[in-house]
């Protein structure tokens, strides 16, 4: 990056810090100014529409839905995947009728996984007490083959209805998978992991791809808060595209600067 | 009495064949295997943060002699930590104190997260994909215009038309299915390669099958091609 | 407790077999009439639940009018993707699994396996031995060679077990070239078992004794906290990643089990390379992030072939060298031999001397030195000492042949010998010094005496004037009658008289004697005549001497010098007088054996070759010189099948991994990491592999198409 | 009351962290931030933000330990209560528990075989099994991709799966399919290259929108539960 412009050296210096704070303010003026207005247009969704469906087939065979963050979890980099697949985690788990398993490889996912049990038991309408069972946690690696050797198992040993499986996933999907078309299963999956989005693509029902696993919530859950975030997505989306536009035209003009 | 490097040989050859039994179907035999294989890797992964981590941070902090203050809250922290999150697991007392835990835990890692995709991804990806178009090189130029075609593919927000459904305007529809065609492309080679590497990996355990069967099965000597 | 939700999936909370559909479970428009059937549902707080249920329908129907695709599908329409048909659709697709799957599996896996049998299958071009101009790979070489002895390379391993079948080659051969440059691996990982492995691994890279540590000419084993470190691992993710850069003095203080390293390295500056092996492209990403900028310099990346295509995106921002896979790997294990080739400097000494005395003369044979040095050798010097002079005698000899014949030798004098190998740089060490006497046969028996008896003929003589510098061994006698065939007998090296019996009296018969010691037999004595008669005195002489002296001594093992002969191939050594014996050795044509027995009926020849292995050969094959194949002893009882001094495996001479193969066959391949086993059958079987893969997709493709085509044209 | 009073709390808490250990991260790299005096802070900043990284990293490692204790206990209830598959609970539990006691036995001196146990269990039994799973996912993958098609009949369906072909194709060293080299060496250099960038670029953009709702409190994590 052999920026010399000042103001691009600033911004490459400080942006970890001044871009946050602000797209932090405005997801708070846009979600103010979704509030106000009517809800948003979004486009289709397939896998997102697929969902409700899903769940309710397997609830109405009586079987549990599978749900999985995989290897998404609070350590670092993950961390934001890991709330945002919680976040859908917890829509659909809303939304199932019947029992739900929720698989993770990640221990730092696991309080966050019971709240996400939790909450959605308050929000299906049903206080009391939690059963451990319904959360699994199997041990990780850089691929976590226990985990997907696991559910592989699980899926056909408890007869799961569904699967849901959005997080942090590699290669070792394909095994989970798998299983799922195996036994007949439905499937929706998503990674932020290249390889394991490819396996998902391949293998899930409905594709979803990479960031759309971020957003469930403004198409199961559609608050303005959660419309919000689309909308600032799709800003920030055109911010970067012209951004790339201008140092393209720039590298283009200056008669092809050699990059770094 | 067989040797304990016996029975390892015998174990693994055993396990290998055992996990590829679900070629044939689920069955018992691969499950075990699994559970055995998800039992041992949590019993290791314990020892080491056991013996990696914790007892070096205990020693650095909570058995210090003479420990300060300000040494036991730090070597505190994260036990209590732990023990709210885990408190998180069982029951909802307490409920406010481990979200504060959990609070504390989310805040390094969105910070962490942010800066890792600033740092990390945003910005190198940026200026090496905006500043890497060279004029007169085609590819140089296909290349940012891929990025953009994949970046538009996501547009969420769509227009209302008359029937109720989310349409995107025209001209971002045509990138957009051009985006998509990048995608598709790009995951397709994704895959390829993973085919690739289980390949690469599957004929490892093939090998070994077969080496691990000579050495272990009672069958006799392979000649190897007689010379002459 | 009728709360649904904390039952627990396996409290099993639906039993099978309940009663009908309750009425709330929706209108059977909204949901497949199946599956309202199939719904068995217990009992639970209806009010709330139809409630809600129904809030939800309404929602997700009104999500469902809302969009219908936004993206237009440019290409075909999906007959039959409309939501409502999809429930039907699955439960085809269900049933068409199943077998094909199975049947998948098996073509595959027994494609695989071929190599790997017995049947040689080589299918597709193997690695090529270099790799292109200006290549990322090239780069990532180029770099690695360029350390210097005692560089520090920070090497992150950032792989699991999962990986190791194909990155554990990639390892080997980086982490062998880190060492032969004399460079010091500082190996960290996020992965505990990888370090162990990786331990494990570079333990036996460097075993005394390897081609590694033949090659830094060590005697001793490479040790871990001197030519290697295997680091305290690094917990908790990117935060452990960071807390290295941020502390790595203390980060890599202790080793693996705990013990203290003695490294002092203040900055990631004080690495003269950082290399990163991970399975992940994440995890380039986060090393190129998180180290690469505080080093101040680029790093080079070892991936997967998975990962390759997406370390793409980082390469030109972070790393300047990578290498994915095993094919890089094996490239990069070829050029590292060749390259090896021209660096260091003179051979090594030859290996096994060995001598074989003849007469004045002494035979010498030896194997190549373990290292040529780098370029060919072109000479070797051999050089003898004997006591009665005080200098060593060099002889110098052009070309690489590996024997020679030293001769104008004093037999009876013992010579220490020694022998140097020299290519272009120069002369290597003297090998070790092997003692020898040379040695001729005797000369001729004398006086050979003949006393006529009844029947019999009692011979004497005295010993020849020289034995050839070597101790007699014994006697042979031969005589006939007339032009009759010759009968022989020997006697033991003590005894100088033999009575003849069951000869023809009033006949003729000739007598000759030779005497024989260990470089061969000398030469006839004159022929003297009997003439046994009926009734003659010698009768006493001849029943004393009978028991004294057997008639065919056997009392010395015979050893003689074979040349293999048979035509332009090598031939198979085999453990027993039969083709169908297992193989335990080559031996090429031109090479000498020492010849040990032969089978009864003289078809086979029991040997010791030159690299001490023992086994039979077809006696066809063996040129005896003056021998005679009747003179070798005979194979007393069924031979008991002859060990070999050395197993096969260690015959083959460099796997293709570039290390001898030292392991024993017996050993377990997969948990040695440090050699990459079976590279020639594991690249063709992933060739077939692919092959496989291709067409299984592609006809799962055309069929999959073949039957959506067959289904559209019945719908219309 | 109590509850929404820690819940504020817990979003204070997630935005200070984060905001600290951002400006430590920041430091870290780019010394000179601060001007006049706010210079004064940076010490103290970088100090905190390096604890609270410390911190973080052993409650990450605390928190593994608790997740092994509840795989463990939640398979120990489940092989006492006999329900379905509790002899895999059983199993799995009796692995990890062989290798803490296996551990705990030879650092006591207690085992006397001489053979270490725990390395030969590691290599013989987890890498053994992981891998072997490892070179399963080749059928998985084999599979997935011949029923593509059965999965989406259309053109994308079709590009995916000829990528995929010419990924293997070009991979497959027979002078025959060479002509596939440069054609996959353009698609990885090219296509993929801007697909593989887009998508992380998009993934990064909605990591930062994630992460500035934990900065507003928007997170749903952080709020107890009343607000549905």
């Amino acid at each position: 990056m052999a920026s010399t412009d000042p103001f691009l050296i600033f911004l490459q210096e400080n942006a970890s810090i001044v871009f946050p704070l602000l797209v932090a303010l405005g997801l708070g003026l846009s979600s103010f100014a979704v509030g106000r207005r009517s809800a948003r247009t979004l486009r289709v969704m397939p896998a997102w529409r697929a969902l409700p469906r899903m769940l309710e087939q397997a609830a109405a065979q009586g079987q549990p839905v599978h749900l999985s963050s995989g290897g998404a979890g609070l350590q670092g980099s993950d961390s934001l995947l890991a709330l945002a697949s919680a976040e859908a985690l917890y829509q659909a788990a809303r939304l199932a009728q019947g029992p739900v398993i929720l698989t993770t490889s990640d221990s730092t996912m696991i309080p966050l996984g019971y709240e996400v049990l939790r909450r959605a038991q308050r929000a299906r309408g049903f206080a009391g007490s939690m059963q451990a069972g319904t959360l699994r946690w199997f041990p990780d690696g850089p691929r976590s083959l226990a985990w997907a050797g696991a559910a592989s198992a699980l899926m056909s040993s408890e007869y799961v209805g569904a699967n849901l499986l959005v997080g942090g996933f590699g290669p070792e999907l394909a095994l989970v998978s798998h299983a799922a078309a195996r036994r007949g299963q439905p499937l929706l999956a998503a990674s932020d992991q290249l390889d394991g989005q490819a396996v998902a693509w391949a293998s899930a029902d409905e594709p979803l791809i990479g960031e759309e696993l971020y957003f469930a919530g403004a198409w199961l859950h559609p608050t303005p808060a959660n419309q919000a975030a689309v909308v600032m997505q799709d800003t920030l989306r055109w911010l970067l595209i012209a951004a790339l536009l201008i140092l393209a035209f720039l590298a283009y003009n200056s008669g092809g600067a050699a990059p770094a | 009495m067989a040797s304990v490097e016996q029975i390892g040989l015998w174990t693994s050859f055993l396990l290998t064949l055992m996990v590829f039994s679900y070629l044939l179907g689920d069955n018992l035999l691969y499950r075990l295997a699994v559970f055995v294989f998800a039992g041992v890797a949590a019993g290791y992964s314990a020892i080491v943060i056991w013996d990696g981590i914790l007892i070096p941070w205990l020693h650095d902090t909570l058995l210090v002699p003479n420990a300060t203050l300000d040494q036991l809250t730090l070597g505190a922290a994260p036990l209590l930590i732990g023990l709210l999150l885990l408190a998180r697991s069982w029951s909802t007392r307490g409920d406010g104190l481990s979200r504060l835990a959990l609070a504390l835990l989310i805040g390094v890692g969105t910070a962490v997260a942010l800066d890792g995709a600033i740092n990390g991804t945003l910005i190198p990806l940026l200026f090496d994909t905006g500043e890497g178009v060279v004029a007169g090189n085609l590819d140089s130029i296909l290349l940012p215009a891929g990025v953009i075609c994949t970046l538009v593919y996501f547009q969420y927000q769509a227009r209302r038309v008359p029937e109720g459904a989310g349409r995107r305007r025209r001209h971002v529809q045509l990138l957009a299915v051009l985006g998509q065609g990048v995608i598709v492309i790009t995951l397709g080679a994704i895959y390829g390669a993973a085919i690739l590497t289980s390949l690469t990996i599957f004929s490892e355990r093939l090998g070994f099958v077969v080496q691990q069967a000579q050495v272990l099965l009672p069958t006799p000597t392979p000649t190897p091609a007689p010379g002459a | 407790m009728s709360d649904v939700y904390g039952q627990g999936a396996g409290d099993d909370p639906w039993p099978p077999g309940g009663g009908p559909p309750p009425a709330w479970a929706g209108d059977p428009a909204a949901t497949s009439p199946l599956l309202a059937l199939l719904g068995q549902l217990r009992d639970r707080p209806l009010n709330r639940l139809s409630r809600r249920l129904r809030r939800l329908r309404a929602r997700s129907d009104q999500l469902a009018r809302r969009d219908p695709t936004a993206v237009p599908n440019v290409f075909v329409p999906v007959p039959g993707a409309e939501a409502s048909s999809a429930p039907r659709r699955r439960r085809r697709r269900r049933l068409r699994v199943g077998g094909d799957r199975f049947f998948l599996s098996l073509v595959l896996v027994s494609g695989m396996l071929l190599p790997f049998s017995s049947v040689q299958t080589r299918f597709g071009e193997s690695a090529p031995t270099t790799f292109n101009a200006d290549s990322p790979q090239e780069t990532l070489y180029e770099t690695l060679d360029a350390l210097s002895s005692g560089d520090l390379v920070l090497v992150g391993m950032e792989y699991g077990a999962t990986a190791a079948g194909e990155l554990d080659t990639v390892a080997t051969v980086l982490l062998r070239h880190i060492l032969l440059r004399r460079a010091v691996p500082v190996v960290v990982s996020r992965y505990p078992v990888t370090l162990l492995r990786t331990e494990q691994l570079l333990t036996n890279l460097g075993q005394a004794g390897s081609a590694l540590a033949t090659r830094l000419e060590r005697d001793n084993a490479l040790a871990a906290n001197a030519d290697w470190f295997v680091t305290r691992f690094l917990a908790g993710d990117l935060a452990g990643l960071r807390s290295l850069s941020m502390n790595l003095q203390k980060q890599l203080a202790t080793d693996l089990r705990g013990a203290a390293t003695g490294l002092n390295i203040r900055q990631p500056g004080d690495f003269a390379q950082i290399l990163v092996i991970a399975e992940r492209p994440e995890d380039l990403r986060q090393w190129a992030e998180q180290i690469a900028p505080l080093a101040g310099s680029e790093m080079l990346g070892a991936t997967g072939q998975a990962a390759a295509p997406l370390a793409r995106p980082w390469l030109r921002v972070a790393l300047s060298g990578t290498i994915s896979g095993f094919r890089d790997a094996l490239t990069y294990d070829s050029l590292l031999l060749q390259e090896l080739e021209v660096t260091v400097g003179p051979p090594s000494a030859p290996r096994n001397l060995r001598a074989l005395s003849l007469d004045a003369s002494i035979e010498l044979n030896w194997d190549r030195p373990l290292s040529n040095g780098g370029s060919p050798i072109t000479a070797y010097t051999i050089r003898h000492l004997s006591t009665p002079y005080l200098d060593w005698v060099e002889v110098p000899l052009a070309g690489s042949d590996t024997n020679h014949v030293l001769t104008g030798l004093d037999n009876g004098t013992a010579y220490d010998i020694q022998l140097r190998a020299r290519n272009a740089e120069g002369d290597g060490p003297w090998s070790e010094q092997i003692t020898d006497v040379p040695r001729s046969v005797p000369s001729q028996a004398q006086a050979l005496s003949l006393t006529a008896g009844d029947a019999s003929v009692e011979a004497s003589w005295s010993a020849p004037d020289d034995d050839g510098g070597s101790a007699l061994t014994g006697y042979r006698l031969r005589w006939r009658r007339g032009t009759d065939d010759w009968r022989t007998a020997d006697t033991a090296d003590d005894v100088t008289s033999f009575t003849a019996t069951g000869l023809t009296n009033d006949d003729v018969w000739e007598f000759q004697v030779r005497a024989v010691n260990r470089a061969g037999a000398g030469d006839w004595s004159a022929a003297e005549t009997a003439t046994p008669t009926a009734g003659s005195q010698a009768l006493a002489n001849a029943a004393a001497n009978s028991q004294q002296a057997p008639a065919v001594a056997t009392a010395t093992p015979a050893i003689f010098l074979g040349t293999v002969v048979t035509g332009a191939s090598e031939l198979s050594l085999h453990d027993r007088a039969d083709t169908a014996g297992a193989v335990l050795g080559i031996v090429n044509p031109g090479d000498n054996v020492l010849v040990l027995l032969r089978n009864v009926a003289s078809t086979w020849l029991f040997v010791q070759t030159n690299d001490g292995l023992r086994g039979w050969l077809p006696a066809a094959s063996l040129d005896l010189g003056p021998v005679d194949i009747e003179d070798v002893p005979q194979q007393a009882a069924p031979q008991p099948t002859a060990t070999p001094q050395a197993t096969p495996a260690s015959v083959a001479v460099e796997s293709p991994g570039g290390t001898a193969a030292q392991a024993p066959a017996d050993a377990a391949p997969a948990s040695r990491p440090g050699t990459i086993l079976q590279a020639a059958e594991r690249e063709s079987s992933i060739h077939i592999g692919v092959a496989l893969s291709i067409v299984i997709i592609a006809l799962g493709a055309l069929g999959n198409m073949g039957s959506a085509a067959l289904r559209r044209g019945r719908r219309d | 009351m109590m509850r929404s009073f820690f819940t504020m709390l817990a979003v204070l808490l997630a935005l200070t962290t984060a905001l600290v250990t951002l400006a430590g991260l920041l430091l870290e790299r780019q010394p000179v931030l601060l001007a006049g005096a706010l210079a004064t802070w940076e010490p103290l900043i970088r100090e905190w933000s390096a604890t609270l990284l410390q911190v973080f990293s052993i409650s990450v490692a605390v928190s593994i330990i608790i997740g092994i204790l509840n795989l463990l206990l939640v398979h120990l209830r489940r092989s006492g209560r006999r329900e379905t598959g509790c002899g895999y609970s059983f199993v799995l539990f009796l692995s990890a528990a062989t290798v803490i006691g296996l551990t705990y036995l030879e650092r006591e001196n207690l085992l006397t075989t001489g053979a270490e146990w725990r390395v030969l269990l590691l290599e013989q039994v987890q890498v053994t099994v992981e891998s072997s799973l490892a070179g399963l996912l080749l059928f998985g993958l084999v599979y997935g991709a011949w029923r593509v098609m059965a999965l989406r009949v259309n053109g994308w369906g079709s590009l995916f799966v000829l990528t995929v072909l010419l990924v293997l194709g070009a991979a497959l060293p027979l002078p025959e399919l060479a002509p596939l080299v440069p054609l996959r060496d353009w698609l990885l250099a090219v296509p993929v290259n801007a697909g593989a960038r887009g998508i992380l670029l998009g993934i990064a953009l909605a990591t930062i929108v994630v992460g500035a709702r934990v900065l507003i409190g928007q997170d749903r994590s952080l709020r107890s539960g009343r607000d549905e």
